[in-house]
Formats: C-alpha cells, structure tokens, sequence
C-alpha cells in the first residue's frame, strides 16, 4: 500500500496498463511531454515513447474520432478530454459512433478498447466552462458505459477495469478531488467491477446515493443527519451507465428512502432517472417522495458556485424534509 | 516562429495575397474515352487478370445498380444508392490496394467491396436485412461490411470515418505490419469539421491513409459551387501539407495508376495522402431522390459521354483481351443472377428477437435482458401485431 | 381554414415569418433552391431570394456556429439539420454555445432569435441513423426552449410562436406525419403558447402524457382502454422544456396515475424527469407507480422497428397494468 | 467538373503531387526592430494622434498584464492570462477596424477592447465577478464583453467563435451597413472543426469577415510541429480561396496595413480575408501554467528581442512624437492607476442572489423561480454558509 492522490492513482494505472498491453495507447490536448494539464499522464512519454504517449491537436471531434479508428484497429486508446466542458465537439463521434459501432455492424466490428478519460465538476472556480458534470448528456446512449470513482483506491481499480472492459467507457474524474482526495491505494494491479454500486455506509432510515466528489457532501450531510438520529445508508453508484438497480432497489426497500445527489443542473440529470426506475421498483416501500438535490437549472456559475451547488447543508434539509415528510 | 521546414519565406513590404489561384492543380489522365492511352502516359502496373478482374467487378456493380433500381421500384427493398458514372473511380481505387488494407468507405463504394469479393448473396442478405445479413438487419439497405474483407461497416453520419481512417492507419503503422488504410468520402462530406480534424491527425502524426475523395459535382441536390469555394478539395492538401494528386475519377487506369503510387508512398513513408477523383453523379442521390428538381437533362446528358465502363471495355477491346459476345454473355449472366439471388434473399426470414438486444454491448446487461423478457411476453400475447419475429419466438 | 399536412403548416409558417420580417433567414443542407429534401422549405428561395434562403455547405457545427452568429447580431436565423440525427455535430455550438450566451454575456448579447427546425423520429424504415428521437440531449440543458408538434395545426402555431421567442429553440418535426397527418389549419397567422401542455382529451382514471408522433399511438391506446372501461385523460406535453409541470400534476392528482411514453431509449429519456418530478409534487395523489413505455435500451433498429417501438398495444397494456395495481 | 473558374487546369499523364510546398508564403514585414521603415515598404494610414492612441493602449496592455499577473500571485484574483509579446497583432489590428466592426476575441485580446476604450473600472469589475461586472460575475477572469464597443462576450470552448463571426458578417451584410466582423483565434483553435467550418462557410456565403489568427507557436504546452504539418494557418487560405496574407505579428505596422487593406477589401467584395500574424507567446499560457516544463529559457530569450512595444516606441522616438520623460510619466501613471483600480474593485461587492438564475432565458421561467424561492429561503436559514450573497437578501 502506497498514500496516493487521486491524481497520482490514475496516474499509476495509466503505468500498469501501458507496461502489461504494448497496443495502449495514451493522447490528448497536452498529454504529452507535458504530462497533461493536471499531469495525469506525467512520465508516460518518457516510459512508453512518443508512438504510444503523444499531444495531439486541438481538436475534440478529431481525439475521438482516431481513437474511435484506433479502438477498432485493434489498438487499446485511451484518449483524454481536457475538461469534460470540451467533449461536446466529440459527441457525435461518441453517441452516434463509439456506442453503436458493435451494433450497427452486428459485431463484425467493434470500438470495445476505448476508454475516455476526462476531468469534470465544480470546486475550482472554473465558471461555465471548466466546472461541467455531463454525465446525463452520455446516459441515455445505449452502448455507453460511465464510470466515475469517488477517491483514488476507487479510481486506480476502476480505471483499470475500464480500460481492460470490451465495451467503450468514459471515465469521469472529479478533478476538484485530484490533489484532495489522498488514501491507501495498493501498488500492485486490481480491479473494481464496473455497473456494481458500492454500499459505503449502512443504514435504515433513508438511503443516500450519489457518485464522484459529491460522495464527500453526502457523508457531511449523514452526520448532520446521524446527530438528529436519523440512520443514513449510503451507496456510491460508481457506474452511471449501465447502473446497479439491484443494489439500490434492495436499499430503498430497507430504508423506505431515498435521496439522489448530483451537481449537474436538476432537469435532465441522471437522478431523474434514477427516481424514475426506483419509484416503480420500490412504489410500496417509499415513505415519501424521491428527494433530488442537484445543481440548479442555470449554466454552472462563478460568483455564486457556491449557491448553486447541491452542498452539505441542503443535502441536510432535504433528508430531514424526507423523514419529517 | 514556424516550422523549420518552411523556413525560407520572402520578405514582402507591401501587402500581396495568396489566393484558389495560388496552387495550380493538374489532372492525371491515362486513359481516353476511346479506349486508347496517352501516348505519354505511364501505365498502371496491370495485367490481363487484374484487368479482367476490373472489368467485370465493373460490370457487376453496374447490374446489381440497374437490377436494385428496378426492385426498388418493385417495393421490393425499401432503399437503393447506386454509384452510376463513377464505378470507375472506386474499383479503380480499390485495385490498387492489398486485399488486407483496411476500406473505410461513405456509402457509395460498394465497388471496392466487389472487388474483394463480398458475394451477391451478402449483398442481398444485407438490402434485405434478413437474417444472414452480417450487420444482423440492423441498418438501412446498401450498409454493407465485413470484418473478413477489411471492409469497414457503414455508417450514415458523414465525414465521422475521416479521422477514424486516420486512427485505423495510426494503429496499422504501431503494428508494422505494412498495410495502410483507403478512406473515401463525397465532397460534400468534405465540408464537415471531422474531414479537418482527420486530415490535420493525419499529417501530424504521420498516418498511412489514403483520403480518397469522390467528387461527383453533387451533395444531394447541393452542386459543389455551393459546397466549397476553393479548387475542389485537392486545393487543401497544401495546407495540410499532404501529398495530393487530383485523378479524372472516370479514367479507371488514372486512379489505379495514382492508387498504387498512394499507397507505396503512404507506406513506405508513414505518410497520409490525398487522391481528388473529379466525376459526376450520373444517378439520382439515392431512390428517395429526384435530381430533376435541382438539374437539367442537358447536364446529365454531357457526362452520360464519360462512361467509365464503356472507357475500359473500349481498352479491352484494343488489347483484344474481350469481345462482344464474352459481354453479352457476362451481362446476360449477371442479370440471371441478381435477380435470382433477389428472389432467394427475399424471402429469408428476418434476424430473431434476440438480435434485438445482442451487440449492445458485448454482453447482455441485466437492464436490457429484463426489457428482452418483457418484450418476448408481450409478443407472445399478441403474436399478430408482430408478425416479423412472433413466429420464432420460443 | 384550408386543409394542410404537416409540411405545409411548416411552410406556411416559415412563409408567413419571411414574409413580415426581412431579417428572417432560413438555411440549411439543401433547404435552397430544392426546398429541403422534405421540401419543407419549397419555394422559399423563389419567393425571398438566395440571400435569404439558401443551401449551406454539409457541416451541422457549421450550420449552428453560423446561426449562432447571424443570431447574436440580430438576424433571425431558422436553421435546418436536415435529420435529428446528424444534430450531434452540432452538438457544442447548442449546448456550450447557444443555451449558455445571453447567461454568460450578463445579457450584453444573446441568440435569442435563433430557431432550428429538425425532423426527427421512426417510422419510416430508417434504422440508427434516421430514426432518433433526441429531446433529452437537449432537455438537460438550461438556455434551450424545445417544442414539438403533434399535427399541422399545433406545428403551424408552435412554429410561429417559436420563430418569435426571444430564446434558441429546437423545433422537432415529427416525420413519420409529416404527409401523413392532415388537418384544418387557419390561413392566417396565429400562434400558440410554449410552454404550455394541453389537456387533448379528460378523463379520470389515468392521465397518458406523450408528444409529437406518439399523441397517436397514445390515443390509439386510450381508446382499446376506454373499450375496458378506463377513462383516460390525454395530455400532450408540446413543450419539453421548460415544460409545463402545473398542468401535468394538476392531471395526475385528479386521476392518480400517470403513463409517459415516447419513442427515444427508456434510460435517461425525458420520461425520467416526468416521473421524478410528478412522484415529488403528486406523491399523496399516486395509486400506482408512474408508467414509462418508451424505445428500448437500444440503438435504432432497422427490422425489429415494431418491436422496438412504444407502439399502442404495449401502451395499453402498461394502461390496464396500472390501473390493475 | 469543377467550378468554372479553375477551369484551366493542366493536364498531366504521369502522377505528380502537390503538397505544403507547392505554395511559398511571403510575410509583410514594414517596421524594423530599430524603429527604422523598410526602404520599399507602403506604410499603413497613420497619423500622429492614432500613433499615439496605440502606443498608448500598448503601454496600458503591458501594464495591466504586469499587475494582474502579481495580483494573482498574490491571491486577489483567481486567474489572469497575458498576451506578453503579442501586444502588437492584436492592436494593430483593432486599429485598422471601423469602432462598429464587431470583434470576437478567443481570449487574449484585451489589447483589442482597450484600445477601444474599455475603461480600466470595467476590466477590474470582470476579473473581480462583483457586481459592477458588464458579464454579472458568471465567468472566470478576462472573459469580457462589451455590446457598446461592439466586442463579443469571450467564450472558453475554443473555435466556436470562428463559425459564429462567419454568420454574424453575414448578417452585416443582409443589413448593408459597410460593417466587417474580425475574428481573432490562435494557432491551436485552428485544429478545430468549428475553423473549417466558419473559413469554408464564410468562402460560399462571401461573409465579410477578416479571420485573424495569432500564430505564437504554442497551444498550452503543444508547440505549433505538434499542431500541424503545413506551413502554418495561411497555408489553408488557399483550399478556402480566401485571400491570405502573413504578416510579422510583432510589427504593429504590419499588421495595421494587413488589417486596413483586408477591411476595404472585405467590405467592398463581400468576401472573407486571412490574416496570420506570426508571433511568440512571451509569457506562460495563462496563470495557471508554468512554461519551464516544456520550453527552454534560451528559446524565450531568443525572442524577446523582438518585443512590439519597444519596436513602435523606437519608431515614436524617432519621429519626434515620444521622448523618455514622456514614456516613464505614462508607465508610471499607469501603474498607479491599475494598483488603484484593484483596490477599488476588489471590495465592491459580488452580484445579489437573483443573477443566479437571471439570463438563463429572456424571463425567468416558472420552474427556476421555484429553484430560486426556495434557494432564497435555504441561505435565510443558514447565512454564515453563504456570505456571499446572504447579507443582501431580503
Ligand atoms: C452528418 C450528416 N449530415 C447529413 C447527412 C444527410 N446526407 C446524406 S448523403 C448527403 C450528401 C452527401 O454528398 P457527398 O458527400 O458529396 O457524397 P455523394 O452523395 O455525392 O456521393 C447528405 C447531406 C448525413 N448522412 N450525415
Ligand atoms: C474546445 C476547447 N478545448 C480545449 C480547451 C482548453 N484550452 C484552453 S486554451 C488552449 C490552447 C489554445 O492555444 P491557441 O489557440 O494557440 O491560443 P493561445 O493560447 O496560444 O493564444 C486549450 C487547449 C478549450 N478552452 N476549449
Ligand atoms: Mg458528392
Ligand atoms: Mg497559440
């Protein structure tokens, strides 16, 4: 065991993946010499050479479309997304090319080796446009699979499943955690399964799920909670796409509860679907209506971040709401 | 403060500007519509089998055209896209190539897929999305691929396989395995952000791809005067600096012979290129498409003279390595065939349920598989309403 | 009134904007001379001239960044994507750019007078790629207005209203109706009101909620459901964002069930938000869970369309299901 | 078949390619570092007071950045990005715009917005987000905006504003006011799709618009030989036909001739215009980026020598029109004047509460009120986690 940052476990498993599987492949905006703007992809060109670890230019749509040509090739990309405010010119190549290449060819071909890695979230004073959660944008393309881990032994064993996973991934990392969140990470190769929540806390009156760095506002708002006596559960959906129903159902139907936290804005975000699902699995358990505390339905502010985030504190009030309901 | 490489630029003190008019783009041209070669024209390396081969890989694809048509017309396929007038320029193209080059094609090169041998059944299978279709009936007629021939699937989004080929080609160059890569696009699909973004990923990082454009006038009803402003889409090789060569896509000896220099270069030097093949769409844009609303006849009737077919049949016939009766005959056959083959794809049945819901992801996940099971009860009870797949269905 | 199909309410409508504001300009892949390959703009460059109305160069990033501009300096551009498909290229230009530009200004500029006009939806054998219904990329999004029209009449006045809202607009023309629904449509200029759903049809044992093609398939439903004695009470949402929350739960409180439908994947539709959203506010008022019948978790197939469609029967028995709780 | 105007084309029976070097690039150059004119050259239109107006909003450049780069260091502002080295191309060619030309800047053009008269309250108000801000606080530092001087609020995701000011010069046209749209975008963004996008579109809609890109070598880390392959940005004027000119980024003369020539032309025939202004980014990319892991400091010093500033200054002087007292009077002024502005911005307050959530649409629609209700009633009950905005709510 190694004290890691969040950084340097992805880091480390950028290494592992690269050492074992000579066809990885690591590119992006700056990730080369320069290690990527967070330095994600430190030493990599040094260690593997400018075939396997290079910079590429300044173009989204251009990084995923070759790492799409890459991934079906036969080589393992995986391609990073500076901010993940800038996939968006990559869309397309994702939505309608990545997620539906093995369909649509009835597997004669397939784009299973992609992994996308990209920073995304609030916490750094970033304004529209370097503070984004897209998650949902990606959630509703069947072919997908989201991961977001919430620390870096979840994110050293996460992306490395990923990144082994036959099916293309995008892997969300909570940058405001990437010097933040520092914990015991093994040095050696592992896994975490992908599409398996995580019960973190156990509990019996309301379950609390959320994903990535919004896990730590969680567990403030359960011991905010706890001191009023109420028993928080708490589950880190760690996969958006596809995600474990099971294991949240099973909770809800213990707890009779339950609350979804997410910055991205209210409308549209995952934790309405997530309602969605558990309202028809769990309509004879619930004691009172699925809470959503989320980002507000405006662009991602500057001077007001933290108004709009879904922090602590309304985390807090929204479990008491639901119990006093 | 730019590259090494251009370092030697003049020192201008009053304003001059560059311009469409700066690069003058020359045409390579082989051969003559009556069937003779320039007299200093270097030839493509061929011989009377490749030539044969073309040849009738020609003739096919212009069959199954005319044949596919008529069926649609029928009601018989809901959908049909030929590629009337520029036959030439793709199987042109795709002779010049390995067999194991990877194609990455738009939608209009299904001659270099008969050129590799993708059989009139698969073709069939594939219009009629039945259950021997490779794609598993999941596409739009004429969206053919396979993995065995190095033929990548279609996708209908244009411009997406630009940057891709320039990925596939990236991967084919890190195994070493002495293969490139051959993608084609319309100069339509020129126009959209991937085609920079692939070009520019191509020459930067030094990718063995052929960008194979077909320049057939027309995007749709779109005529290439409203598409681009500059000199065709050869012009942008410069600024990519990408070798570039622009081919008279109707002289098939042209693009085989351009072809084949392409891909030596592009191989032997890591290095992407562009081959501009200057045609005209001499068909409707598809069978939902009626080009008399957007161009007249006269226009039509002008490059009808250009017949790439008729071109290298006329050179056969001078090599006397062909005769009218082998054509009779050989037409005569295809058609038998095609219609045949109709007959029998039509009435395959359709993929199962299953088929549904596989290739989502490698494996079923337990969201999806739930949907399946709901589904195949709802069909169970109402078996009428879903007369495709109720029969099957256990 | 004079009998119009759809695409010639949306003519009308782009005939009548033309013609009472010169800065009205409309444009897109083959929307000139041509009219569109739907000929949804027929004759709209005959009558206002190339510089007006005109055909574009094949680039949906181009057409919106475009539009963006053109938008922003007062022009009021109505932008076509020629399927709903091919929108994602555009995808930056609508999510970063277009929804965000008057936020992030501080109101010093916007695109306010932008509209784009895109056919979406099955049925017409179309597979992945001509078939996609992708309101929920968009409804996750704040900035956007997104409307969607069920029949000429709705389309014509949706489609007046929408060319003069002060917001971006993404207008989704259901194409599966565009010849194939005729109706009464006054010549005049009218409009109708966005954000606002309206009640189609009351009832009091359950309120089914849907738009664009699916108000058919859903009345279709209700009808086999009437025939068992279910009175169903018809909602068609018309407006997907902001969306017209009031009148829906004032519906499901009074009939105490609710069913969505609508044609894109289950996972992440905007069905989702309906159902978190309505299981919040009508909690108390629930007899049953809220229904989802949506497209499955799949791309777009070609052969098992049928199958894959929220069709009638599957409707109807997600009705008798509810109601049977 | 292709458009009439290329028809002359060559034609050739052996492959031949064109590639980067098919077209030489000249660059304008006009004023020498020393202060001195090239013999030949065509100076821009300048006169004494416009001379003095840039030099001015030069030195006011190079303060402001100076200060604000310290200001960060120090914690005041969050961020900050200069344009050390740059000055000169940006100036220059606001310059040789109309004041109602509309500008869309990608970042680094303050200089631009300065020397139309952006007041030094309103650069402080932005990078301080408080309430006096023109953007109401929403985004990072230096992302300004002005409706009033015609100079487009900046946006972070980059190339979005080259199709943009395509359409928004198009749009000037339809109106017919003899009014251009100049789009500044560096070397980088030029790799986006949104670029060929906006230059092919502008091309066929014949946009009067000047695309001015700020060539400095480095995107971030990437130098330009890891941007792309051709002979830089001015290379591509030719796939687009639009005319192209280069010019010595760092010769503010330069770049006002350029600029004044491409405007009359621009306005005139209705048609785009290239500029590429060949520079060297001085300083870090931005206060967040430290340049010593990617670039050596030899190759900084190297081109430092050819600061913008001291090379108009030089000339200045030598026209009698500047003297030294007058240089260290106004640079010291300056710096007054800036410390003092910080210090005044820095303690107006943030933007009330109800900026959250206004401008999102034209009206703040129903569900959003309710948002903020209810957000209003939250901080009521916890003010001390709120300072912000707590103290002002009612
Ligand atoms: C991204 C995208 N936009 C629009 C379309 C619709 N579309 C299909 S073919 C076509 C014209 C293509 O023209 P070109 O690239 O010149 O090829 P050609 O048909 O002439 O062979 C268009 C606009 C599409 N398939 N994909
Ligand atoms: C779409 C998008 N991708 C990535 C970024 C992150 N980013 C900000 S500036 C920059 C480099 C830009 O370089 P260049 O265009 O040459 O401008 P310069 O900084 O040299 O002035 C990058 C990659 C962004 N802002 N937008
Ligand atoms: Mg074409
Ligand atoms: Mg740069």
């Amino acid at each position: 065991m190694a004290q890691m940052n969040l950084l340097q476990a992805i880091n480390d498993a950028l290494m592992i993946a690269m050492k074992e599987d000579p066809s990885v492949v690591c590119f992006g905006e700056d990730v080369g010499h320069f290690g990527g703007v967070f330095r994600a992809t430190s030493n990599l060109q040094e260690e593997f050479g400018e075939q396997r670890c290079f910079n590429t230019p300044l173009t989204e749509q251009g990084i995923m479309g070759f790492a799409n040509g890459l991934a079906a090739q036969g080589s393992v990309p995986i391609a990073e997304i500076q901010f993940a405010d800038y996939i968006f010119p990559a869309f397309d190549q994702i939505v309608n090319e990545s997620a539906k290449f093995r369909y649509r060819s009835g597997n004669e071909f397939n784009v299973g080796n992609l992994t996308i890695r990209t920073p995304y979230g609030g916490g750094i004073a970033g304004g529209l446009y370097h503070s984004q959660s897209p998650e949902a944008y990606f959630a509703h393309t069947p072919g997908l699979k989201i991961v977001v881990p919430r620390n870096p032994y979840q994110a050293k064993g996460l992306l490395l499943a990923a990144i082994r996973d036959k099916n293309p991934i995008i892997f969300f990392e909570p940058k405001k955690l990437y010097r933040a969140s520092v914990g015991e990470v093994p040095e050696e190769d592992y896994q975490l399964p992908l599409g398996k929540a995580e019960v973190v806390k156990t509990g019996s009156d309301i379950t609390l799920l959320g994903w990535g760095a919004q896990m730590e506002t969680i567990e403030k708002a359960a011991e905010m909670a706890e001191k009023k006596g109420v028993s928080c559960e708490i589950v880190d959906l760690r996969s958006i796409l596809p995600w474990d129903v099971e294991t949240v159902a099973a909770s809800v139907k213990k707890t009779g509860r339950l609350l979804i936290n997410h910055e991205a804005p209210l409308t549209g975000g995952f934790a309405g679907e997530i309602a969605a699902t558990i309202q028809d699995k769990c309509f004879l358990h619930l004691e009172s209506p699925i809470a959503r505390v989320c980002g507000l339905d405006t662009p991602f502010p500057l001077a007001h971040e933290k108004e709009y985030m879904p922090d602590e504190l309304k985390t807090f009030e929204a479990i008491m709401a639901a119990i006093n309901y | 403060m730019d590259k090494a490489k251009y370092q030697s630029s003049r020192v201008i003190h009053c304003p001059e500007f560059l311009d469409g008019h700066s690069v003058e783009i020359p045409i390579l041209k082989i051969l003559k519509q009556d069937g003779t070669v320039y007299d200093t024209a270097e030839m493509p390396d061929i011989d009377q089998a490749l030539a044969l081969k073309m040849y009738k890989t020609l003739a096919f694809h212009r069959v199954l055209d005319e044949r596919m048509v008529a069926a649609q017309r029928q009601g018989r396929v809901s959908f049909y896209m030929t590629a009337l007038g520029e036959e030439g320029a793709v199987v042109g193209s795709a002779a010049g190539l390995n067999d194991k080059d990877m194609i990455m094609g738009q939608y209009r090169e299904q001659g270099a897929l008969m050129f590799r041998g993708f059989s009139l059944e698969n073709f069939m299978n594939q219009m009629f999305s039945n259950e021997l279709d490779l794609g598993k009936g999941r596409q739009m007629p004429i969206h053919y691929g396979s993995n065995e021939l190095h033929y990548m699937t279609i996708s209908s989004p244009l411009g997406t396989q630009i940057p891709q080929a320039a990925g596939y080609a990236y991967g084919q160059k890190l195994q070493g395995n002495e293969l490139c890569t051959l993608c084609y696009f319309g100069e339509g699909a020129a126009s959209e952000g991937d085609f920079h973004a692939g070009l520019n990923m191509a020459a930067v990082h030094n990718a063995p791809v052929i960008f194979f454009c077909r320049n057939n006038g027309y995007a749709i009803s779109t005529p290439s005067s409203q598409q681009y402003a500059g000199n065709g889409i050869a012009s942008r090789g410069v600024g990519y600096d990408i070798k570039t060569i622009r081919v008279d896509g109707n002289d098939i000896f042209a693009v085989l012979k351009a072809t084949q220099v392409a891909r030596k270069y592009a191989i032997e030097h890591n290095q992407p290129i562009i081959i501009e093949a200057m045609s005209y769409r001499l068909g409707a844009h598809s069978t939902s498409d009626d080009p008399s609303g957007y161009r007249t006849r006269d226009e039509e009737a002008k490059y009808a003279d250009h017949d790439p077919i008729l071109r290298m049949k006329n050179w056969l016939l001078a090599q006397n390595w062909w005769d009218e009766t082998q054509e009779k005959a050989l037409f005569d056959t295809l058609r038998e065939e095609v219609l045949a083959a109709v007959k029998k794809a039509e009435v395959i049945e359709k993929p199962p349920l299953e088929e549904l819901v596989t290739d989502v992801y490698d494996d079923v996940p337990a969201h999806l598989q739930e949907q399946y099971n709901n589904l195949k009860e709802h069909i169970k009870k109402y078996p009428d309403a879903y007369p495709v797949t109720a029969g099957r269905i256990k």
